[in-house]
């Protein structure tokens, strides 16, 4: 999220679109109904069904699962078109009036540079054009027909509310009033807030379905508002929090990345994150990184990183690829490649594409192990469950471990939000049994390797035996522990320059603020993002104040938000030029003639001159991006795709399955199914009453939902003579499913290309462990691709078929 | 009765009113439908406020689970799909079933059973399961099919408005819970005005016949609902058009209970008197002897015969 | 052989034991079920639960006495019914009760082992027994609560208490008829009347009686003096 | 510190006292009265609150737990109830059917509660002790990072990578949970590192 839950309160629109906010964040959702009750505001919900958010919105239209661009991108025409959008904003806080270098060019669904053997692109065409003094070339009038403006107006042009309906299946009068009321929200007074979630990431273009939002924000000035931005829902209640600390693939904590092996040394991997800026004067951010990363060396190997070893940069791995996700991870494991797997409260077995491939997979390790509070599928993924889980056990030679731990709780520390608030919670009972916190095991387990590479020796021990281990107890590190080495300290002391008997920084102190980190190895920091949330002043993270000065909704004592305590970022934007709220209802910060002031941290340098400095002060232009460069894999403007598995040919392009910068390995792409075999568009979700696969273990939710189901149109249960609560059979081109029947009116056949085109919901809380009744979940039948920037796999749109069925028990 | 009986209003089978001296608070609870997401919080916090868990079901092609209230379940989220003629567009009615907490409660007049069921002076109508002696009156007796029957322990069982949070000052758990603010809880009076700012705010967004559901045929309820078509109460899963006591109740606890008596006891006074004045019918000495005739000349007879 | 001749008197027998059983059996339902009956018809007489353990356990116990009842008096049916049907004479001592009430008898017509009142009584009995029993049933929350509409319900209620007002009635008028009549006891305890009270309330059921047949008990003089139809 | 005194915990707790006593005051004490039956005690008097945020989505409601016992040595905690925290700024004491039901996830019947393994080809599991799961598992992961660990690659670049073994890591985790997850999983050179962010 740019902004916060309790934000949304500020807003006049919520467009409810790519989620379900009322049935996954209904307590987040209070904010939507409290902008409603409390300021009039309206909500729009675009969505394949009718959700239970729509229950309660004030326009609801369907569309065609996996075709968002294709709307959004419409919208935006709609508001160039109609001259709605916030000019001032677009032209100085955006690069639409940078010019793009010659060459660049987009024809029959392919931007320049397509490789269609590697299926990547060649993007070196995607940039700027730079002049003599190193700057980008900028067009203020936004008529250069290379600039960005008029670039993006041409690549629109398709997208007319005609082309719409025959893409997304909304009807055009539907699709026209949310045009009209999105597009009254470019007058300054006027806001609108984007909340999305799973619905827009689970595509193989789910990054570009959330840019075509963000370009519309950005085009309507709404990003930075009070009441604007792009509120990603997330899922977990720490999803954010191992983003942040970067437990991915290719992650450092802080959004630093992994060096690849082109980056033979730290200087070579510096070389590569400059960030020079690219318009006069701008902040550019990232030209810290070096005190960012040799902070977060010094936390991970202490003493052991020196200057002389670059700080042991070589200790970390590199990659040969862009990165090992979950989709390559088993692909590998598939061919036999990986031998040893751990899932800490991770459910793969339920939770990743293909079941079948999962299975088959995972039964090629040497050994499992997972660590759960909860028993779950993954664990049991070698257990014989009848139709449930159909397997050999004998056949399956993984062994298995299964270790308890604590739950909530049991656990002290802090979990993320998806407002970015970082919020301590204290344990209220011990955890059960045998079970274990997490950091106990994980401890446990570095000791004894570290113990064995000790006594045996073994491949490149240097990491493991130097690892920083300063805990009081080092078989069970505390959190405040971890807490404060994430905040930063000093390491040694640092004194002015000038004059050398002033102490900055003094040793064995907490760092105040990621400013105060240094790239010579004085200052040690886990994850610089998080400086402040745990200072000499002590744990910020748990402060209780609820007072809102101005009742802006910002809480800014409550608990702590990262970046520096910030609750709306890029909150420099909310001020126009000079400095002054668009809106004097919703200042946020302004500028007093000196200095940036007001309810917020502002989002920038707080002497930062507002005519002379960019509000998006990460971006090396100091703008927002309509253009995304070189920066996204499958193209810097968004272009509608259909799904790997679809319905219907994609009419702009009809010769491309999918999204062409998409990575699908070859089995994958041999296990797609058809449309004239599976007829139907199918789609998975979760419910209100449960979440994911383990409140199927709590008793009271498996009351509320007890068994699983799809969702089909009367008219589909009418063609196929399917009863409302009787039993049908799903299948995929990979695997096939019982389920029971919710004939609903809530979802309707569209009409797309002129084609019928039945939708059909299947939810995903089911498996064969826990309270409720054995069930199966939709990836024993969704397609394994990953969207093209970060392989989120296509759980959203993928086709099935479905026949009336006796139930499982005559399978 | 003890002290406390000043705090009743009503008490089922007793002739004596309650005192109903102490002047509280009359609470209310307000569900607003238009507000109402469907989520079943309040059937969550019900089953956990008040310990009770439920069977696991089955799904039966509806959202609709348990499928009904139960002993168990005191709250329920009943799902409407509704096209407006009108409007054209699908409307999802969803509305939490539970008791209304009547100002003149069926059930308490149906019940045969001194205390079983009594009101309090807020407002609140509870079932007290020690008087309880499950004879199911109570379910007649409610215009809202709302009591249930435990076949367990065979006592009637309904929503209590958390009679146990209120009397320490806080609200009911599924009020405390609801994440869109949909159930509130006040007192009726601040409610009722609270009720009419949204009334006025679904009007705004089109709703033209929205309003408040407080029926006047129980005397208005403690659990009142804001509906965005308050002229046909009907749709959202047969909300009763204008609930009152049955008729059939009305006679049967009513008329037929005196004049029954009435009639019983004038029969029994009757015969008390006869008895004492009337002329005894006893058999006579001279009866006695024309029997013997009567018998010999009989068997003679039988004898010829 | 229903006539005897004893030492002090004349005796007809009247009912025999069987019929005596199923009688009290009915008699004591009935009162049971009049006692629990009424604690859950009126507040005032909710104590009558009471005798019977209490508010749940009368709720509990009231239904099964009623099926008891239901039996008894299916069999007291049987064994009675041939006896009730109405015949003109019925009608015409009808047209006297008023005499009756008052004690005096005298211009009665004969009538045989039932007068017209005690068939009324008879059969008014046998048909709320029937309206009674069904309407329970429609009531009996445990077992039949899911077989009936609560509106249904709702006049099985009303009905019962009314059919229940009914039978006390009837009830009242039959046992205080058994009370105002001297000598009518003896027939349900000892099972037989006196002559008397048989020529006086029965003349023609004790005369086909004595056609049957008479045994003369007395032991004076020695000499057996039997009569019958054997000879 | 098992739970910090906050401003709203003191009154809640002064609450529940004169709670207590209105209850009486109304003579819904007595269990010797009849009719004090009609209302069931608070259960929550007395217990020990401790604050927590809920687990499941990011909107990270706050909660409070009640717990058994007042924190004394032979009082075992156990949480026997769970509800909104009304201080939060985002929930405001309200929570979903999920949050609200938190309770019976603490206490689930298929929560893990002692270590299990089980063997190739077997069909079931065993209980193992922690001593025994640990050492095997660190065996098994060194004998395949030393047999599989790259230190350079063809062109001689060292890259320090063990790519035969992945580690998920859960977003339901705390942010110190998760950081020292990831120093023990980065030093040993994995790369199939991620979490359900990704999916």
């Amino acid at each position: 999220m740019t902004n916060s839950w309790t934000d949304i309160k500020n807003t006049d629109l919520i467009v409810v679109m790519g989620g379900n906010a009322a049935e996954a964040h209904p307590c987040g959702f209070k904010w939507v109904t409290e902008a409603k009750a409390q300021r009039g505001a309206k909500l729009i919900v675009v969505d394949p069904r009718f959700t239970r958010t729509a229950s309660v919105a004030d326009f609801y239209a369907p569309i065609r699962q996996g075709t968002d661009i294709a709307f959004l991108l419409g919208v935006i025409k709609y508001c160039i078109d109609n001259d709605k959008i916030q000019h001032d904003y677009v032209r100085a806080f955006t690069n639409a009036p940078y010019i793009v270098k010659e060459g660049f060019g987009y024809q029959d669904g392919l931007f320049t540079g397509y490789d269609e053997a590697k299926r990547d692109y060649d993007r070196s065409s995607w940039e700027y054009e730079l002049g003599p003094d190193g700057y980008v070339q900028i067009d203020e009038t936004l008529q250069h027909p290379r600039c960005v403006y008029q670039l993006l107006k041409k690549h629109i042009a398709v997208y007319t509310p005609e082309m719409v309906e025959r893409i997304c299946g909304t009807p055009k009068d539907k699709y026209l009033t949310i045009c009209k009321m999105i597009a009254e929200t470019s007058a300054r007074d006027k806001v609108m807030t984007s909340m999305y979630a799973l619905g827009w990431t689970q595509h193989s273009k789910g990054s570009q379905n959330i840019r075509s939002m963000a370009m519309l924000q950005l085009m309507l000035g709404n990003i930075g508002m009070r009441g604007g931005g792009m509120n990603a829902l997330r899922g977990h209640s720490n999803i954010q929090g191992l983003t942040d600390i970067g437990l991915m693939s290719n992650l450092i904590p802080g959004y630093l990345t992994l060096g690849t092996d082109k980056e033979v040394d730290f200087s070579t991997y510096m070389s590569t994150r400059g960030f020079k800026p690219l318009r006069p004067n701008q902040m550019s951010y990232w030209q810290n990184y070096k005190k960012f990363m040799v902070s977060f060396l010094k936390s991970m190997w202490g003493p052991a990183a020196t200057a002389e070893n670059d700080f042991a940069y070589q200790w970390l791995p590199k990659l040969d690829v862009p990165g090992y996700d979950v989709l390559r991870t088993f692909e590998l494991m598939s061919q036999g490649k990986v031998n040893g797997y751990f899932c800490q409260g991770f459910n793969p077995l339920l939770s990743f594409p293909n079941r079948g491939k999962v299975t088959a997979s995972l039964s090629k390790l040497k050994f499992l192990v997972v660590m759960d509070p909860l028993q779950t599928e993954t664990a049991r993924f070698w257990k014989d469950e009848g139709v449930h889980n159909d397997v050999k056990p004998e056949d399956i030679k993984t062994e298995v471990f299964e270790l308890p731990t604590s739950c909530f709780a049991e656990d002290e520390g802090s979990l993320v939000n998806s407002g970015r608030w970082l919020q301590w919670h204290w344990p209220g009972a011990e955890p059960p049994g045998e079970a274990k916190h997490d950091n106990w095991i994980m401890a446990q387990l570095h000791m004894r390797l570290r113990a064995l590479y000790q006594k045996e020796g073994g491949a490149f021990p240097d990491p493991i035996v130097n690892l920083h281990w300063p805990y009081r107890d080092p078989g069970e590190p505390e959190p405040d522990e971890m807490a404060k080495e994430m905040n930063g300290y000093v390491v040694s002391t640092v004194t002015d320059p000038v004059d050398p008997s002033k102490v900055i920084l003094e040793k064995g102190k907490q760092v105040d603020t990621f400013g105060q980190l240094r790239d010579d190895g004085s200052t040690a920091c886990g994850c610089w993002i998080y400086s402040g949330c745990w200072t000499e002043k002590g744990n910020m993270m748990a402060r209780r104040d609820t007072s809102d000065p101005g009742n802006t909704g910002a809480y800014s004592n409550w608990a702590f938000s990262w970046p520096a305590n910030r609750r709306i970022l890029y909150n420099r934007a909310s001020a126009d030029l000079d400095g002054k709220a668009w809106d004097p209802k919703r200042k946020l910060i302004e500028w007093n003639g000196t200095a940036w002031a007001g309810f917020d941290v502002p989002d920038i340098a707080p002497g930062a001159k507002p005519q002379d400095v960019g509000p998006f002060i990460m971006n090396p232009e100091g703008t927002a991006r309509l253009f995304a460069r070189a920066m996204m894999k499958d193209g810097p403007f968004p272009a509608h795709y259909e799904p790997f598995e679809s319905p219907v040919a994609n009419v702009l392009a009809p010769k491309i399955r999918g999204n062409p910068a998409a990575r699908i390995f070859k089995d994958d792409l041999a296990a797609l199914g058809t449309s004239d075999k599976f007829p139907y568009a199918a789609t998975s979700y979760r419910l209100t009453e449960h979440f994911h696969f383990w409140t199927k273990h709590v008793w009271v939710n498996a009351v509320l939902q007890p068994e699983f189901f799809v969702e089909i149109s009367e008219q589909l249960a009418a063609e196929k003579n399917i009863q409302k609560g009787g039993w049908v059979k799903v299948s995929s081109n990979r695997g096939s499913v019982y389920a029971k029947a919710m004939v609903t009116k809530r979802i309707k056949p569209l009409i797309c290309d002129g084609k019928t085109v039945h939708i059909v919901g299947i939810p995903l809380h089911w498996g064969f462990t826990g309270a409720a009744r054995k069930g199966f979940g939709p990836n024993s039948l969704t397609p394994f691709v990953g969207d093209a920037n970060i392989e989120t796999p296509e759980f959203k749109a993928f086709l099935v078929n479905v026949e009336p069925s006796n139930g499982p028990a005559t399978s | 009765m003890g002290l406390q009986s000043q705090d009743f209003a009503r008490i089922s089978a007793t002739n004596m009113r309650p005192p109903d001296v102490r002047h509280d608070f009359e609470v209310a609870k307000l569900i607003d439908v238009s507000k109402c997401i469907g989520c079943k919080a309040c059937q969550s916090a019900c089953l956990e406020w008040n310990n009770l868990r439920e069977e696991v079901g089955f799904n039966t092609g509806s959202y609709d689970n348990p499928h009904d209230l139960t002993p168990n379940s005191w709250t329920l989220m009943r799902f409407t799909e509704w096209e407006n003629p009108q409007s054209g567009n699908l409307e999802w009615l969803i509305r939490k079933d539970g008791c209304m907490h009547c100002a003149d409660p069926g059930c308490l007049k149906a019940c045969p059973s001194p205390g079983a069921i009594v009101q309090y002076n807020n407002g609140i109508v509870d079932f007290v399961s020690e008087n309880c002696i499950g004879c199911g009156y109570c379910v007649k007796g409610c215009p809202f099919n709302i009591p249930r029957i435990s076949q367990t322990d065979h006592k009637a069982y309904k929503c209590t408005l958390c009679s146990d949070r209120v009397s320490v000052g806080q609200a009911p758990a599924c009020a405390k819970a609801c994440p869109t603010g949909a159930i509130t809880f006040g007192t009726k009076q601040a409610q009722l005005t609270f009720a009419q700012t949204r009334v006025a705010d679904l009007k705004s967004r089109g709703f033209q016949n929205a309003g408040i559901y407080d029926p006047p045929g129980v005397g208005g309820t403690h659990v009142m609902y804001v509906l965005h078509h308050a002229d046909q109460p009907q749709l959202y899963a047969g909300l009763p058009n204008n609930p009152r006591i049955s008729q059939v109740v009305e006679l049967w606890k009513g008329l037929t209970k005196y004049a029954g008596m009435a009639a019983i006891g004038f029969a029994a006074a009757f015969a008390f008197v006869h008895g004492i004045v009337a002329r005894r019918n006893d058999v006579s000495r001279a009866e006695d002897r024309e029997a013997e005739h009567v018998i010999d000349e009989e068997a003679a007879r039988g004898r010829q015969a | 052989m229903v006539v005897r001749r004893e030492e002090e008197r004349t005796t007809v027998d009247r009912y025999p034991g069987r019929v005596r059983v199923n009688h009290w059996v009915t008699a004591i339902s009935l009162i049971l079920l009049a006692l629990s009956g009424a604690a859950l018809f009126h507040p005032s007489l909710f104590f009558l639960s009471g005798l019977f353990g209490g508010g749940a356990n009368t709720r509990a116990l009231h239904p099964w006495i009623g099926v008891v009842l239901l039996a008894s008096f299916a069999i007291l049916f049987v064994q009675m019914v041939r006896y009730n049907f109405w015949q003109k004479v019925d009608t015409q001592w009808m047209r006297h009760i008023g005499e009756v009430m008052s004690g005096h008898e005298e211009n009665l017509p004969e009538i045989g082992k039932y007068n017209g009142a005690q068939k009324i009584v008879f059969w008014l009995m046998t048909l709320l027994i029937l309206v009674l029993f069904g309407t329970g049933i429609m009531i009996w929350y445990e077992y039949f609560g899911a077989s009936f509409t609560i509106e249904q319900q709702r006049f099985g209620h009303i009905i019962h208490a009314l059919a229940a007002v009914a039978m006390l009635l009837v009830v009242i008028v039959h046992i205080y008829a058994g009370f105002y009549v001297r000598g009518t006891m003896g027939a349900m305890t000892e099972g037989k009347v006196t002559g008397g009270w048989a020529f006086r309330h029965h003349r023609l059921w004790l005369r086909q009686e004595a056609r049957e047949g008479v045994i003369d008990e007395r032991q004076t003089p020695p000499r057996r003096h039997t009569v019958g139809p054997a000879e | 510190m098992l739970h910090e005194l906050s401003r709203r915990q003191f009154m809640k707790a002064a609450g529940a006292g004169i709670g207590g006593s209105v209850v009486a005051a109304l003579g819904f004490g007595g269990a010797e009265e009849a009719l004090a039956q009609a209302v069931r005690p608070f259960k929550l008097t007395g217990t020990t609150e401790t604050r927590n945020t809920c687990p499941y989505c990011s909107v990270a409601c706050g909660v409070i737990m009640y717990g058994l016992g007042d924190g004394s040595k032979n009082a075992h905690p156990a949480i026997i109830h769970i509800e909104g925290d009304p201080d939060h700024p985002t929930n405001r004491g309200t929570l979903c059917p999920k949050g609200s039901a938190l309770l019976d996830f603490v206490h689930s019947e298929t929560r893990t509660k002692v270590p299990q393994y089980r063997g190739p080809g077997e069909r079931e599991f065993r209980q193992i002790s922690w001593g025994e799961a640990l050492d095997r598992i660190a065996r098994l992961m060194k004998d395949d990072r030393d047999k599989n660990f790259i230190k350079t690659n063809q062109d001689g670049v060292t890259v320090n990578r063990w790519l035969t073994t992945g580690f998920l890591a859960a977003s339901a985790t705390t942010n110190e949970t998760a950081f020292l997850t990831y120093k023990v999983v980065r030093s040993l050179g994995i790369l199939a590192f991620d979490n359900q962010a990704r999916v």
